[in-house]
């Protein structure tokens, strides 16, 4: 039987012990009538069997050039990271409830909440969220504890973040009457201009300042920060782990550092997967610690004065807290922050820097040669990272259809989220492309194009 | 030793640098980082050998016996887990023209009507992340519901007391107030005190089925008529599903929506805290609400449904479509069960707790709910124990570690005594479950003639019993430079 | 530097410790005339480079489906198989000499002894050789060592083994003055038929058995066993470890069962991965022991009287034996058994049982289907297990090629090692082909012969 | 407990099995097997738990610090064995044909020119599956040379009394008598030994240089003059190659032929005893015998070269080409290391094992050659603390282990009173050697204040030390049944 180690001689001894007749007899206390009748799905297969199946699914779906970012990156991962992250001991062990049982993954988890904290300059980091958008939901939920002095609940968020982050953070905070407001930006930037925001914009709790933005674009970070700071408002930075190895850390944003920091961690190690998994990050100021959802490890020492790690402040969790917790966070992504870890020591903080500074130059690289084809042309004047903008003559829609017949994934297509932006299609091209894979993309675009 | 003490200013990995030397001269200097992160500086090997070290100082099923109530600890089939990593899986892009991903639509499409089918609800979306954003889901929906109807008296969450914790803390977070109702001494539900609690105000009530005492809630029938009159909806944390999987289904017991736990039903594995899955499954009047991207099926093809499909859906819950490798791991368990293997899941794991159960009763422990059968798990009680010698449950548990056996789940449900939530599995043999059964008759005997040796253990882990209260007061969250 | 730890720091004190003043100062043993000018091979290529041209060349060779054996085959391997025999501690251990700190891959030996004696009904295992063929040729030297009454050194060995293994035992014997001698099959049967067999054949040191043989068809083994033993000479057994799931075991051969059996381990559990790594076993009757190569583990016990196990009769190894060893082998198929070892436990005698019963009804199932074409004939009229030889109107080669532009790897082409059988190609089929598979074969096959 | 232990009859894994009733019926009665063979029946969670917890007792790369002298365990890149095993390269069959093979030719033909580079031989042949089988090929090369010579007469090999054992076994293998010479005390070959055994009856001379003494043999050249003057040919043993990438080549030094251990240099895994690859090398003289099969390239064309290619060749050594997995993974490393990584192994492996010997002698310990520089690797020898103690080189190697170091090679070469061979290979880092060498003195410490207690060493792995005596006596080589 698949899984089930019970021989029949066993079967007969342990019911034997219960005093039953048949495993049948355990579920009596299950009312009759409620009693399903048997399932409609299919018959179990082998290993073999489903081995044939998802091969040739996988087959299908095959392995394209990937020229879209958009929230998911295609960075090179070190064989070394799912190798030693696949090991049993990490991959099928539960929360470390046991901290002397889990010292593996306590221990592992310390290091992690010590690299996200150096790479955001922040205080101190969770161990994990789900992701980088319900992990931007949480920071606005934290803010509004964090943030006595505001009673407004309300959230300044440019639209120059990802709209599908903005989209989770409403429907996960809609609920307890806190406000997302929109800040719109500027149309040849492509940025926050800080000369347009208001200077008496009343109460709000804290404002949302992404970098790079959804467009790749460089926002000024320390106006932004600064002016809200100078309202009484936090600051929520969002932000890409990748890119905190050349850009400026929200801990040093304007005078005084931003106030939470949230990404989606998967640049660091987590393979592309069709979306997932991947893990949220959260870090933020020592004086905010208590208000942070999510699990937290802290060192200490054993009986014997040794160092260990265990799980700490759980006093804000749900476990412990129940309807007073500061999220209902359980369960969350603890083998890709494992993976992330063992990235991160592998590639070193200069090997972040360059993954990030050749999938900067090379997004640079395709988009330069693309705009410079007649009917492309770059939409936002200031200066990006690895992510760009481009406007086409030829619909959108028509190029990312002709490209996929390419084995390319051209692109991301603006108009659904922003109308403003339609023709318009963003890339990104990570180290992982060679130049010889950019003249092939504008080979392929020069085809479909003449 | 931590990974930042083997690291040494200068030292780099050559063969993950790209030696290119990238013009990145148009990232203005006032936006760049001036100081580099202090990231551990190690080489490749450095780091295979210090998280291999650190791996094998962690329990786990691939090591251990792991009998976490609630939790599901069984084992991860290593089959799932290779076929969800084939290259083409992982190298597919989320934004992939649905042409492109045809395979992997049609994997999902399948699991929603796998699930569709234990579960007997109509319609499932896959996207919650986990038990609690599936819990999240599921409540949202039952305000939008509300909400839909401008019904909007109804401002309560019934939730017994030995829910877990994500139950109350899920209603907060949708603005709900929690109202609580006893368990009785049976392990049933207080059907007079819901009585009470019902009202106008009342927008549904979350329970688990089999609940988390581990007895099957008899009168549920009574308790969906009871809710359902006063107007409000019933909601199944899918925590304990595999305890019932092909006997019975929550949508036939009345409930109006469920999550899933597939990180434990369906054995996606728990990598030290995660990721998990929970999606999400509705009875008829729910189905405008699921959160999207689900996905469709017409004709041969796959596509996405999306807020143009579900205008009335509650959103989002993540950037993508969930944790899609993990929904791919769920789905091969799935396929590898199939309609018997399902069957033989909520069987075997009510076997196995029956058996445990029944074995230490007669070895003189004491269970909470001594009348009742077992589901997939069950309680005992180590209050006389505590009484007695001293050694409470907390120490039972780490002597146990002693002994290469996980301990079961502590202090949950709140209001047992020092008591233990024994989940072993279906997964697990019979001389495992002897194993443990005289290890806990040897721990209690240990007890009784040297209680303070119990105490102190575990004595054969990488470290002695831990100071929780400093970690707490003397916070410590990250290695900082001396 | 790749897979260098050391900085420019440590570089310098440890320099200075030595009293050197550069590397190269301690490369100054070496007399200058011979130091080389450096190497004219390409610069080294990162991680995701090399991962890009392996990629791309995996690619090439494609995934075709395989219907050939000819002593490599394609069985099911259970995915947890090679996720445990690359952790770490397997695949980075050396050979168990201190066996104290190796008691895992020492166990697993034991237990690998053990699998193989009993999947043979032999006495005792070694704990591998390099393959198949090199094993036959180290029984030919063991039978040499071991039978002491026959001074011949002279080996009967039959056309029906496979011929790779005839040529590469020929090549490691030849230069000790042992003669291989051959026998002719019966072009009826495709087997040895003992009625062939000489009453006075003279001394012989050994005779070979192949079951089944290379062309798939079952030897009468238990006749031709007793011969040899009547005439005082050693049985070496050449088999499918596979097959003896099925098939009598040397061991039970004849009256008193074969002396020594070999074979390749590859259908356990090791991959295609064109022809290697895989592994070769040998078991004897215990009485042989000492005469057999290789490593052997035995169980023993500590200081304290608890069971450990160890490397043992090492006397008989190079490394102590010197010019008087039984072999020179040294370092041989370690990871291989570990794979094998934990293939043969998930898929247990009843697993390996259904495989080879699957196998052999879908050769039957092929073999059959194309003898019902015209122009095509069953060769032998012998029972076969899981392979079989077909005779074609049609060029073999011309077959092969077009079967291999429809991505299908045809069979073997008997001409070249046996001119009589010019025109017939062997088939193989095994479990992890379903009958869509073997109709497509089939349609592929009469498409290209219309 | 032995996996067998825990076997259950009737146990059987579902997942595995096919569920297929496949008609056999057609194998006769008397051929087929009549009883079972006894193996486990586990559940596969079983044999996970029973593999994983198994592995967890031995000492390896990834785990701890393995100076081997002479076995050269240096990081085994991760990258190696995740490319070599690309489903692309796993599903060729070896009888494929060559047009679905150019992937896999191509990357042995690379190969092939990358070892003929760092050698400086003039063509190689990948498939001896080992050192050892490498060094079979190579005597049999000479002979059939001189044999193609009908030069009969030479029916004596050379070896110095340092050489592996491995050298002795395979002369004789090849028909030779082995005729030794002593080794001086400063690690070289007594030239004026050599001198009276070379004559009409020398076929050759085996050596390796970096010799097994762990010194460069610096009259290499006039060795060669020697040995070639008499009519031999020159067999270098490649077991050290690592010590001299990119300095010198064997091939400029006069050797005419030569194994390359690709497990050693080239990091291919040990895996607990192998696999290995040992291709050969050869001057102009001796490519017409090399070992067939081969790879060829013609224009953009890759083909096998066979005996009909090369009638004179000694033969086939495997039943396919060797073992092409392991080629693939040396071919991996190699292009990772390229040109100035090749060069960066031998300088860094000389760098820290000439540390470790200045530092191991300032220490105090006594080295074999204290004149000599070290190469990649050295000895020292325990004679004085044996005398003074009575902890013998053993005794400190197994108390090693204790501290977490695997220990050196022990009692190798034989002429050397007890000796450790120390090869810490250039991906180990400072702070290991220095740990090494502490680790060294504590136990010199112990050995003078408890020599007792060194010698029932070691405490901390999974079983105490073990009684090889009775394990030879008393053979138990295969669990059976009570
Ligand atoms: C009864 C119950 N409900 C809900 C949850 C929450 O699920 P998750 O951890 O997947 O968020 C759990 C798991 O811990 C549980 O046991
Ligand atoms: C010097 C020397 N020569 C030859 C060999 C034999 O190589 P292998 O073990 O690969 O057969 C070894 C390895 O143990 C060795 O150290």
């Amino acid at each position: 039987m698949p899984f089930i180690p019970h021989t029949e001689e066993e079967i007969k001894s342990m019911l034997d012990a219960i005093g039953a007749s048949s495993i049948e007899d355990l579920f009596d206390e299950i009312p009759a009538e409620l009693r399903a009748e048997g399932l409609k799905i299919e018959p179990g297969m082998s290993e073999l069997e489903i081995s044939r199946l998802m091969n040739g699914r996988a087959a299908e779906d095959g392995t394209p050039g990937v020229f879209v970012g958009a929230g998911a990156y295609e960075h090179h991962i070190p064989a070394a990271v799912w190798e030693i992250a696949t090991r049993g001991e990490y991959y099928s062990a539960y929360t470390p409830y046991q901290a002397e049982a889990s010292q593996g993954t306590l221990q592992l988890l310390y290091e992690f909440q010590t690299m996200i904290a150096n790479l955001t300059a922040m205080d101190v980091s969770n161990a994990s969220l789900y992701d980088g958008a319900s992990a931007l939901a949480e920071a606005v939920l934290m803010a509004v504890r964090a943030n006595r002095k505001s009673k407004s609940k309300r959230i300044l968020i440019p639209r120059t973040v990802n709209p599908v982050y903005r989209q989770v953070a409403h429907a996960i905070v809609r609920n307890q009457g806190i406000v997302l407001e929109e800040l719109d930006y500027d149309r040849e930037g492509g940025h926050i201009d800080p000369a347009s925001l208001p200077a008496e914009p009343g109460d709000f709790t804290a404002l949302v300042i992404p970098q790079p933005n959804f467009f790749g674009v460089l926002e000024e970070v320390d106006a932004l920060t600064n002016w809200a700071h100078s309202h009484g408002a936090l600051v929520i930075g969002v932000v890409n782990p990748m890119a905190m190895a050349m850009l400026a850390p929200p801990g040093e944003w304007g005078s005084e550092g931003a106030d939470i920091a949230v990404g989606d961690g998967q640049p660091l190690g987590a393979p592309l997967s069709s979306g997932g998994p991947y893990f949220g990050f959260m870090t933020c100021r020592q004086q905010h610690v208590r208000q942070m959802p999510g699990r937290i490890i802290g060192k200490t020492v054993d009986l014997d004065g040794k160092t260990g790690f265990s799980l700490t402040l759980q006093a804000r969790e749900q476990h412990i807290r129940r309807s007073k917790a500061t999220s209902n966070i359980c369960t969350n992504q603890g083998l890709l922050t494992t993976a992330a870890t063992i990235f991160m020591s592998i590639m070193g903080a200069e090997g972040l820097e360059q993954a990030a500074a050749t999938s900067h130059a090379n997004t640079n690289e395709l988009s330069d040669k693309l705009a410079a084809q007649s009917g492309v042309s770059k939409v936002f004047n200031r200066p990006v990272f690895h992510e760009s903008v481009l406007k086409f003559d030829k619909p959108v829609a028509d190029i990312q259809g002709a490209m996929a017949e390419q084995n390319i994934v051209a692109g991301y297509d603006m108009a659904a989220e922003y109308p403003e932006l339609a023709g318009c299609m963003m890339v990104c091209v990570t180290e992982t492309k060679t130049s010889a894979d950019i003249d092939n993309y504008v080979d392929n675009f020069k085809r479909i194009s003449a | 030793m931590l990974i930042f003490e083997r690291s040494q200013a200068g030292r780099t990995n050559g063969v993950q640098l790209n030696n290119l030397d990238s013009n990145t001269a148009d990232i203005p200097d006032n936006l760049r980082r001036k100081k580099r992160a202090i990231l551990p500086e190690v080489s490749e090997m450095q780091a295979v050998r210090h998280y291999t070290g650190l791996s094998q100082k962690n329990f786990s099923i691939d090591t251990n016996f792991y009998p976490l109530g609630s939790c599901t600890m069984k084992y991860n089939p290593r089959g799932s887990n290779k076929l969800a990593m084939l290259p083409g899986f992982l190298a597919r892009h989320p934004h992939a023209p649905e042409s492109m991903s045809q395979g992997f639509l049609a994997s999902m499409y399948d699991l929603q009507e796998i699930l569709k089918d234990v579960t007997g609800m109509k319609e499932v979306s896959l996207t919650p992340m986990a038990g609690a954003q599936g819990e999240f889901a599921g409540v949202a929906m039952i305000r939008a519901y509300h909400d839909a109807n401008n019904d909007d008296a109804r401002t309560e969450i019934i939730v017994p007391d030995a829910a877990h914790g994500t139950n109350p803390a899920t209603a907060v977070m949708c603005g709900y107030k929690v109202k609580e109702i006893p368990t009785m001494d049976n392990g049933d539900v207080d059907i007079e005190a819901l009585k009470e609690a019902v009202g106008p105000q009342t927008a549904g009530i979350m329970l688990t089925n089999p609940s988390t005492v581990g007895v099957f809630e008899r009168k549920i029938k009574e308790i969906a008529k009871i809710v359902h009159d006063a107007g409000g909806l019933l909601y199944y944390d899918g925590a304990n599903l595999n305890a019932i999987l092909g006997k019975v289904k929550p949508g036939d017991m009345g409930f109006d929506v469920i999550h899933m736990n597939l990180h434990k039903t369906f054995s996606t594995p728990h990598g030290g805290g995660g990721p998990g899955a929970g999606p999400v499954g509705v009875s008829e009047r729910l189905i405008p609400f699921l959160p999207v991207p689900m996905v469709a099926k017409e004709g041969d093809n796959y596509r996405w449904l999306t807020e143009k499909d579900r205008p009335q859906t509650i959103g989002r819950l993540s950037a993508f479509a969930g944790n899609a490798g993990i929904l791919m791991r769920a789905y091969i368990y799935a396929k590898m069960l199939g309609r018997d293997g399902m069957v033989r899941v909520s069987e075997f794991s009510t076997l196995n707790a029956n058996y445990m159960m029944v074995k230490l009763k007669e070895a003189g422990f004491e269970m909470a709910y001594p009348e009742r059968r077992a589901t997939h798990e069950f309680i005992l009680t180590l209050k006389k124990e505590a009484k007695e010698t001293g050694a409470i449950a907390m120490d039972f548990a780490k002597r146990l570690l002693d002994y290469g056996h996980h301990a079961p789940t502590t202090y949950f449900p709140l209001l047992v005594p020092e008591c233990f939530l024994i989940e072993p599995t279906e997964t697990e043999d019979m001389a495992t479950l002897d194993s443990f059964i005289e290890v806990m008759v040897k721990i209690r005997e240990e007890a009784h003639t040297d209680a303070e040796m119990v105490k102190g253990a575990p004595y054969t882990m990488p470290v002695k019993r831990l100071d929780d209260v400093k970690a707490a007061r003397e916070l410590d969250l990250k290695w900082v430079a001396e």
